[in-house]
C-alpha cells in the first residue's frame, strides 16, 4: 500500500472508514474540523456511509450511540469542550455496553481555553469523567503512523469488548502531517446478539442502562468491572525506548512522549543515560510494567503537557520505590526538545 | 346486542374508569383485594352487557376482555 | 541527519503550503518528514507558519527547537523567529514586503524579492512558489525534479494551466540565485 | 359461541403495566402495540423509550428497543434509521423528555426530516420525578416546583409543541389527540397509524402529541383527570391535525433519487 | 436555634437559602428532587430569591454561572447524569473562577442506572469530570447536621477561593431525616472587583476562559495550580474515629462512613480495634493526614459504595506503606453495618 | 470648521477588530455600541457574548461583559438578568451557537419571556471554526461540512429563527435585518434600538437576526458577499418585523404587580 | 440503647408518615434519631418502606441490619422483612389485610386488624395512625402525649378536625391492647 | 454639501465595501501596506466628497470619519 502524506485529523477519518466505520455525528470544534469535515465528504461516498453533522455534541454521541445498537461501526469525535458535553453519553454507552469511538483531539482548557495542544483531558478520559463506574479504552497515539493503527484497533477492541473505545490525541497530532500506510484492516468480529435490527419472528430484546433493582445494577457493575480486569489483563500496550542503560526515565505519552524522543537524542548525545516509557493505552494503565523498571531505575521524570494528572498513575504504580519528578506545560504550551533536555539534564545532575 | 366481559382481577387497578363509560352500569367496585392491592371491579350481572367495548377501550390495564354473540 | 525549517507569513500568503510541499517532495525522496502548522482557525488575522523536518532516520519530534532554515514572507514572521535559529542557519526573506533585516550576524540571510518577481510574471499570488524555488535550490534537500513533481500532485485537484504557473514560477525562482 | 371482540394486542407482553390506575401511558402503549399489530410491522419496529414513567416501555412493548438517556431519544432514533433505513422506528417521549432537555434533539430531528416517528406523551407534569411543573404545565397549574401555579413572567408559557414543531419544513404530519375517552382514544390510534405508515411510506418526520392523564401528579382520581383534559387542559393544547403534507410529500419523494 | 427533623435534601435547601443563597437553578432529578422544590417553595419567598427550573442541567449550571457573574451567592443541584451534563460548565465556571455551588445527589450509575444511594461519581467529583486542569472543591457530608454545615461552609470557601465547590452526597443522604441545628451563617466576606454589575462611570470588566495567547493561558493554568495547592494546604478536613488503638483503620465517606461506624461499633463490642478514617474534603484529600496513621497502623480496608475510586487516593496517600484491602458495593447497594461487620472481621483475623 | 459627523462610538474600545475584512460582526459590534451611546446606558449594560467569531467581543464592546460556553448565552443573560433586574442584559450570538448546540437555551429563555435582548448573526456558517454547515446554511450551499451543497433530506431544512421564535408566547419583539448596505445597517441600528429600549421598559425578551456577510468561508469577496444576501440569502431568510407585541405587553405590564 | 423499627406497607397506606412521626416524637423526647425511606419515586408502584433509629447515642448507622421492630401494613411487606428482624424482635401485623404469619418462632407477632377499626371509626385512611397507636404503647419508645405532640405538628399545615380524628384514632389502637 | 473624510489606514483591511458605496468615487485602492499586511484605501481628490457618510456607515472597521462643512 501506499505512503501518504495527511494530517492526523485526516488520518483518523480515512482510518475509520477503512476500518468499516458507517457512521459518522460530530459537531465542529477546533482543532479537530478537518476530521469532521473528511467524515462529510468522504463518508457519504463510502457505501452505506451515514455522516451528520449534528446539532450539538449530545446529539453527536446519542446518534451514534443509537447506530451502533443498530449494529453500524459508529464513530463521533470532539476536542476538549465537547467531550466535556459528552459524558453522560458515554457513560451510557459504557453501561449498555455499546461499541463506539469517541475521538477527542484535546485543546487547552479548563472552559473554552484555547486551540492549542494539550493534555489536560487525562483525568477525564481515563477515570470516566462521566458518572458511575465504567471506564473507557483509552489510546494516546504519537505519530501519524500510530494514530492509522489504532483508529483501526479501537473498532475492533470496541467490538471485540462491546465498549467504547476513546482515542486521546490533541491539537499538534490533529494538525501535523506525515506520511502513512495504512494497514490492512481486519474482518469484523462480533456477537451480534446485542443487536437491534428488528425481531422479525424471534424474541424481541431491549438494550438499556436502567437496572431499577438494586442486585441487578449491583450485579451489572460488578459484570462491567471483571470486563476491565480482562482488558487490564490482555489490552496494555506500552512503548519503551533506550530504558535498558537509563539512569532516568521520562514518562510521557502523546506529543509530549516524541518531544520526550527528542530531548533524549540531545541528552544521549552528551552522555546522559535517559530513557522514555510511553503508555500508549493511558487505560488499561501499563502500571506493573512500569513498575517492572523500578527495579533498575531510581528516578523517573513525568512530563505532561498538563499541570500533572498521568502522574497519579505514575505514583500509583511506582508505589514509592522510586523517586519522581514533574515537568508540565499546560494552557497549550508545547516546550521544544531542548527545553525538556535543559530540564532534564538538571534533574540527571542530581541522580549521578 | 349481547355481550360480555372478562375482567383480569389481577390486573384491575381500581380507577373505575370503566365503571365511568360503561353506558349500562354493567360495571361495579368491589370490595376484593388483589395482589397488588387493589379492589378490582367487578360484574353486574342485573345490567346487560352489549358488547360495544367501551370499558375495554378506555382500561388503561387491558384488564377487561370483551365478547359478542 | 535532520533539517527543520520554518516558514511564515501571514495569512494569504501560502505559507502552509510551502511547507506541506517540501514534506511531500522530501517524503518521495525516502526521508522521514513531519509538517506541522501552527494553528490559528478559532483566531482570525494573525501570522501563519508551519514547521517541516526531514531526517533520514525517525524523526523524534516535529517541534523545531533550532530550526535550520526560516522562510519569512512578512516581518512580523522576522521578528517572531529570528532568534530561534539556529547558529549558521539560514534566512530566507520576501524582501519585497519586508524591510528590515535580521540582528544576527551567524545567520546566512537570503533576500528574495519574490513578490515583485511575481509581478513580473503576472501573477502576485505565486510570490511563494518562487521562494520555494530559491529554497529548494540553495537548501539542496530534493532535487527539483521530484519537488516539482510533488508540487503537481498537491495541486492536482485543481485547474490545469496551474501547472504550468507554478512550473514557471518555481524556475524564476530557481533561477533567481546564480551562485 | 361467543366472539372476543377486544383483547390484549399480540405485540403487548404479558406483564402488568407499573403505571398508576388511570394512566394514559398504558392506554398509549396499548395503541401502539395496537398499530404495529395491524400494520403487521412487529419484527421490523424499533423503539426508543426516553427517561420518564415510560422507561420501562421495552417491559411491554414486545419490539426491540433501546432505551435513551433523558431527552435524546430523536437524536438516538435518527441514528438507528439512517444505520436501518427500512426499519420502522420510533422515539416515545414524555413533555419533560421532548420540550424541555430534549427540545434541541426533537427540534433537530423535526428539522433534519429524519423518517422516523415520535410519540409524544402530554400529561403536563414530569411524571417520573413526582410532579415537577413541566414546559407544558398550564398557567397557573399547581406543581411541586410551582406550588403557586406556573406564572407566566417567572416561570414562562406552556410549550405547544404541535403547533410550534408544524413550523419546521422538515416535519411531515403532525397530530394532537387526547386517550380520556373511547373515542379519543379511537381517533389516537388512528394518528398512530397514521404516523407509521408516514414512515413505512418514507415520507419523513411526524408526531402524535397525546394530551394524557396522570392522576397521581394531577391529585385527581382518574375519572376527573379525563375530565380535566376536556375542560381544561385541551383549552391550552387544542387537538386536531397541525400539519398533514403527507400527500405532497408523497409526490415529491416519488420524484426524487 | 431550635432543633427540627428535615430530610438531606430539605436540609441543604434551607442551609443555602440561610447562608444567603439567592440563586438556584436546577432541573428535577431523583434522588434530589425534594431540594429543587424545597427552593421552589422558599426561594421566590426569600427576598432577592430567584428559582428557576430550567429546562435542563446545562442551562441550570450556566445559569448559575450568570448569576454568580453578577454577584449572587448561587447553587445548582442534581444527581449523577445531570451532573455529567454540566461538565463542561463546572470546567467553565473553574475557568473563569467564579463561585458557586453544585450539589450531587448520588446516585447508581453508570448510565440511567438506579436511584438508590452510590458513590461512583468520586472519580467524576474529585479529578474534575470536566476537561483541564482544574479542581473543585468536595465536600462529602456523612450525617444531616453535616449537610447543614457543609453547605453553609461550601459558600464560604466558594467566595474565598473563587471557585465552583461540590457538595457530593448520595440518595440515602438527601432522603434521611434527622434532627439539625441550623448555625448562624458568616457574613459573606467576598470581593467583589470580579462582579459584573455593569462599568458605571468607571472601566469596563470582563470574565471569560478563553485565553487564546498560549503564555496567557499557561499562567493562568499555573495560576489555578497555586489557588489550589492553598486549597490544599488550608481546607483539608477529615474525621478520626477510634483511630488510637486501632490495628485495622476503614478509610470510607459519607454514607459509607456511617455505615462504617456501626460496623466498629459491632467489631469493637467483640474486642476487634478498628478505627475510621473519614475524609470530609474528597478533594483535597487529606494524604498526608492519612499517611500519618500509617505509622501505627498497617492495614486499612477502603470500603466505597462503588467498584473502587477513592481507593487510588488511599493508596497514593499511603504509599505502600500499609496494606490496603477493599470491599465495595456498588449500583445502588447499601450494606448494613453487620455485613461490613463481617467483612472486617474476617480481615482482621489475618491481621492479629 | 469642518464639524464630525461620522466616528467611533464611545462605548467601543480602541482596539482593531480581529475580523476579517468585510465581516458584519465588525458593524454589528458598532451598531451596538452607537446605541449604547444613544440609549446613554454603557455603565449599567452587560453583554454575553458566545464561542463563534465574535467570542473576543469583550475586546472591543467597553461594557461590562462575560463570555459564555458555546450556545448558552441566554442561559447566563437569564441568570444575570433576575439577579440584576435592573441592567440591560444582552446575549450576542452566532447561528451555530443560538441555533445549532444552543437552541434549547434560546428557545426557553424566548419562552419565559426572560428580559433579555438577544443579538443574532446569521452568517450562515460557523464562521469560526472554519465555515462548517450551520443550521441557517441554505439548501445547496457548499461548505465545508456539506461539500456537494446542503441537502434537505439529509441535512435538513435552513431554520428560520426570527419566523420560529415569533410564535412564542413569551417573545416580544423579533426583526430581521441586514447589514450589507448603509440604508439596512441604519435599518439594523434602528432594530437593535428598539431591542434595547423594549428592554428598559421592561416588556421581555426580544431578539434582532442580522443577516452578515461572512466573506472568508463564503469564499466571495466583501461586495459580493453584500450582493449574495441581497440576491440569495435573503430569499429564505426575508427581512422585516416578525413579531412586536411592544405595544400591548406595555399595557400588560403596567396591570401585574 | 438503640432500636431500630422498620415501617412497610403499599404506597399509599401512609407507612412513611408512620416512621416520620416517631422519629419526631422521639427527637422531641431528646433521643438521637434517623429516619431513613426506601425510596422508589422514580417507579411506580411497589412496596414503600422506612427505618427508624432512635437511641440515647449518637448513631453510627441509619441503616438497620437487624431492626427490633417491623410495622408489616400488607404482605409483601411481611415476606420482605420477617428475615431481618433481630431474635426477640416484635412484628406488628396489619391483621385486616394480612392473612399470612411469620415464620419464625423466635419473634414476636402483634396482629392488629388496623383497616377493620378505622372502618369502624368511620375513616379507612387512618388505619396507619391507629397501628401507631398499638405501636406506641406496646415499644413504649415515647410516652403518648408526646407523640400525639408531634403527631399534631407534622398535620399541622393540614385542615382542623383531622387533629380530632387522629386523636381519635390514636386513641382507639392506644387501647386496642389491654394487656 | 461638502465634506471630507479621514481615513486611518492602520485599521482599513482593504474590504473596498466604502469604495462600492461612495457615489462620488471619492475612494480609491492603494498599493501601500499597512502593519497589517493590507494596502489601505485612500482618497481621489479629484472626486469630492460630499459628506454623505455612506462609506463609514458601511466600514465594518470603522477606519473612517466623516466632516461636514
Ligand atoms: C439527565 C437527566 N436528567 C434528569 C433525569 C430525571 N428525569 C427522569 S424522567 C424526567 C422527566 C419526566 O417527565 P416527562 O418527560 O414529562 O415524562 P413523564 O414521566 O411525565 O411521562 C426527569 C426529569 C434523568 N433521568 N436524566
Ligand atoms: C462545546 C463547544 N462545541 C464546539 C465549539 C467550537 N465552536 C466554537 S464557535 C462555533 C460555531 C461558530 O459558528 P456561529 O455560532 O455561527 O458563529 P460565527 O463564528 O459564524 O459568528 C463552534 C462550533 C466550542 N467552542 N464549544
Ligand atoms: S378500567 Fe380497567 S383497571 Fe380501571 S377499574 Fe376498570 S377494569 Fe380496572
Ligand atoms: S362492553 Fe360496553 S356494555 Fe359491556 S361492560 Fe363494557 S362498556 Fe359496558
Ligand atoms: S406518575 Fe403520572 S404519568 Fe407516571 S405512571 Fe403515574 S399517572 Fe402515569
Ligand atoms: S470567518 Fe466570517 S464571520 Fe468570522 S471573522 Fe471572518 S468573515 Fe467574519
Ligand atoms: S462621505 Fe459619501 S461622498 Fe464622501 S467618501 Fe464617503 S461615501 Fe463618498
Ligand atoms: S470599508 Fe473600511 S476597511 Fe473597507 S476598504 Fe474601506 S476603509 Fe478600508
Ligand atoms: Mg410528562
Ligand atoms: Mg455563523
Amino acid at each position: 500500500m501506499n505512503k501518504v502524506l495527511m494530517s492526523g485529523n485526516n488520518i483518523i477519518g480515512e482510518a475509520a472508514i477503512r476500518a468499516g466505520c458507517r457512521f459518522y455525528a460530530g459537531y465542529p470544534i477546533t482543532p479537530q474540523n478537518e476530521l469532521t469535515e473528511y467524515m462529510a465528504e468522504h463518508m457519504r461516498n463510502a457505501e452505506d456511509g451515514v455522516f451528520i453533522q449534528s446539532e450539538s455534541e449530545i446529539a453527536a454521541i446519542n446518534m451514534v450511540a443509537g447506530a451502533s445498537a443498530a449494529g453500524a461501526r459508529v464513530m463521533t469525535s470532539s476536542s476538549s469542550p465537547g467531550i466535556s458535553l459528552k459524558q453522560e453519553g458515554i457513560s451510557s454507552m459504557a453501561a449498555c455496553e455499546l461499541p463506539g469511538i469517541i475521538v477527542n483531539i484535546m485543546r487547552g482548557g479548563p472552559g473554552l481555553g484555547n486551540i492549542r495542544p494539550s493534555q489536560g483531558d487525562y483525568f477525564q478520559a481515563t477515570r470516566g469523567g462521566g458518572h458511575g463506574d465504567y471506564r473507557t479504552i483509552v489510546f494516546a497515539p504519537a505519530t501519524c503512523q500510530e494514530l492509522a493503527d489504532l483508529t483501526m484497533d479501537a473498532f475492533d477492541l470496541a467490538d471485540k469488548y462491546r465498549t467504547p473505545v476513546m482515542i486521546l490525541a490533541d491539537g499538534m497530532m490533529g494538525q501535523m502531517m506525515e506520511p502513512v500506510i495504512f494497514k490492512k484492516p481486519k474482518k469484523r468480529i462480533y456477537s451480534d446478539d446485542f443487536i437491534l435490527k428488528g425481531a422479525g419472528n424471534g424474541k424481541s430484546k431491549f438494550i438499556r442502562g436502567l437496572l431499577l433493582d438494586v442486585i441487578d445494577e449491583e450485579e451489572h457493575n460488578w459484570k462491567l468491572a471483571r470486563k476491565y480486569s480482562v482488558i487490564t489483563k490482555n489490552e496494555i500496550r506500552r512503548e519503551e525506548h533506550q530504558i535498558e542503560d537509563a539512569q532516568l526515565v521520562i514518562v510521557a505519552y502523546g506529543t509530549a512522549a516524541r518531544i520526550a524522543k527528542g530531548a533524549i537524542k540531545r541528552l544521549r548525545e552528551n552522555g546522559m543515560k535517559v530513557g522514555l516509557f510511553r503508555p500508549i493505552t493511558l487505560w488499561p494503565f501499563p502500571e506493573l510494567q512500569l513498575r517492572a523498571l523500578a527495579a533498575n531505575v531510581k528516578n523517573f521524570l513525568v512530563f505532561e503537557m498538563s499541570t500533572g494528572q498521568m502522574l497519579d498513575d505514575v505514583r500509583l504504580s511506582l508505589q514509592g520505590y522510586a523517586h519522581i519528578d514533574f515537568h508540565g506545560r499546560p494552557g497549550g504550551a508545547v516546550p521544544t526538545p531542548a527545553e525538556l533536555a535543559n530540564v532534564v539534564a538538571r534533574l540527571y545532575e542530581k541522580v549521578d | 346486542m349481547k355481550g360480555s366481559i372478562k375482567i383480569d382481577k389481577e390486573l384491575c387497578k381500581e380507577c373505575h374508569l370503566c365503571i365511568n363509560v360503561c353506558p349500562q352500569g354493567h360495571i361495579i367496585p368491589t370490595k376484593e383485594y388483589n395482589a397488588q392491592g387493589y379492589h378490582p371491579v367487578g360484574t353486574n350481572n342485573e345490567k346487560e352487557c352489549t358488547g360495544c367495548a367501551l370499558c375495554a377501550t378506555i382500561c388503561p390495564d387491558i384488564a377487561i376482555e370483551v365478547y359478542r354473540e | 541527519m535532520i533539517i527543520k525549517t520554518i516558514f511564515s507569513g501571514f495569512g494569504g500568503q501560502g505559507v502552509l503550503m510551502m511547507g506541506i510541499s517540501l514534506a511531500h517532495s522530501a517524503m518521495n525522496k525516502g526521508y522521514h518528514v513531519t509538517y506541522l502548522p501552527a494553528y490559528g482557525a478559532e483566531m482570525r488575522g494573525g501570522i501563519a507558519n508551519c514547521t517541516v523536518a526531514v531526517a533520514d532516520e525517525e524523526i523524534a519530534s516535529p517541534v523545531a527547537s533550532e530550526p535550520d532554515y526560516l522562510i519569512a514572507m512578512n516581518a512580523p514572521s522576522l521578528f517572531t523567529f529570528q532568534n530561534k535559529i539556529t547558529s549558521g542557519g539560514t534566512i530566507f526573506l520576501n524582501s519585497s514586503i519586508v524591510k528590515d533585516r535580521p540582528n544576527r550576524p551567524d545567520v546566512k540571510v537570503c533576500t528574495v524579492p519574490c513578490v515583485d518577481i511575481a509581478q513580473d510574471l503576472g501573477n502576485p499570488r505565486v510570490a511563494n512558489i518562487i521562494m520555494m524555488g530559491v529554497f529548494i535550490k540553495k537548501s539542496g534537500i530534493v532535487p527539483d525534479d521530484i519537488y516539482l513533481k510533488s508540487l503537481e500532485t498537491i495541486m492536482g485537484s485543481k485547474k490545469k494551466g496551474v501547472a504550468e504557473i507554478n512550473r514557471k514560477a518555481f524556475a524564476a525562482g530557481f533561477d533567481y540565485l546564480k551562485d | 359461541m361467543a366472539k372476543k371482540v377486544f383483547g390484549r394486542p399480540k405485540s403487548l407482553k404479558d406483564k402488568i403495566f407499573h403505571y398508576c390506575p388511570g394512566c394514559g401511558h398504558s392506554i398509549a402503549h396499548r395503541l401502539i402495540a395496537e398499530v404495529i399489530d395491524e400494520l403487521d410491522i412487529r419484527g421490523i419496529t424499533i423503539g426508543v423509550p426516553p427517561a420518564g414513567c415510560a422507561v420501562l416501555a421495552y417491559n411491554y412493548l414486545d419490539v426491540d428497543m433501546i432505551e435513551a438517556p433523558h431527552g435524546r431519544g430523536p437524536a438516538m432514533a435518527s441514528g438507528i434509521k439512517r444505520t436501518l433505513p427500512d426499519r420502522i422506528v420510533f422515539s416515545y417521549q414524555g413533555d419533560g423528555d421532548l420540550a424541555a432537555i430534549g427540545i434541541a434533539e426533537s427540534f433537530h430531528a423535526a428539522n433534519r426530516g429524519e423518517n422516523i416517528s415520535v410519540i409524544f406523551i402530554n400529561n403536563a407534569v414530569y411524571g417520573m420525578t413526582g410532579g415537577q411543573m413541566a414546559p407544558t404545565t398550564i398557567l397557573n397549574q399547581k406543581t411541586t416546583t410551582s406550588p403557586a401555579g406556573r406564572h407566566k413572567i417567572l416561570d414562562g408559557y406552556p410549550v405547544k409543541v404541535s403547533e410550534f414543531f408544524s413550523q419546521l419544513e422538515g416535519v411531515t404530519y403532525i397530530e394532537r389527540c387526547m386517550v380520556n375517552s373511547p373515542t379519543n382514544i379511537n381517533k389516537t390510534r388512528k394518528a398512530i397509524k397514521k404516523s407509521f405508515q408516514c414512515q413505512m411510506d418514507g415520507m419523513g418526520f411526524s408526531l402524535v402529541e397525546i394530551l394524557s392523564p396522570c392522576p397521581t401528579n394531577w391529585k385527581m382520581n382518574p375519572i376527573d383527570s379525563c375530565k380535566w383534559i376536556d375542560e381544561v387542559m385541551s383549552k391550552t393544547f387544542p387537538p386536531g391535525v397541525f400539519k398533514d403534507n403527507t400527500a405532497s410529500v408523497k409526490k415529491a419523494a416519488e420524484g426524487a433519487s
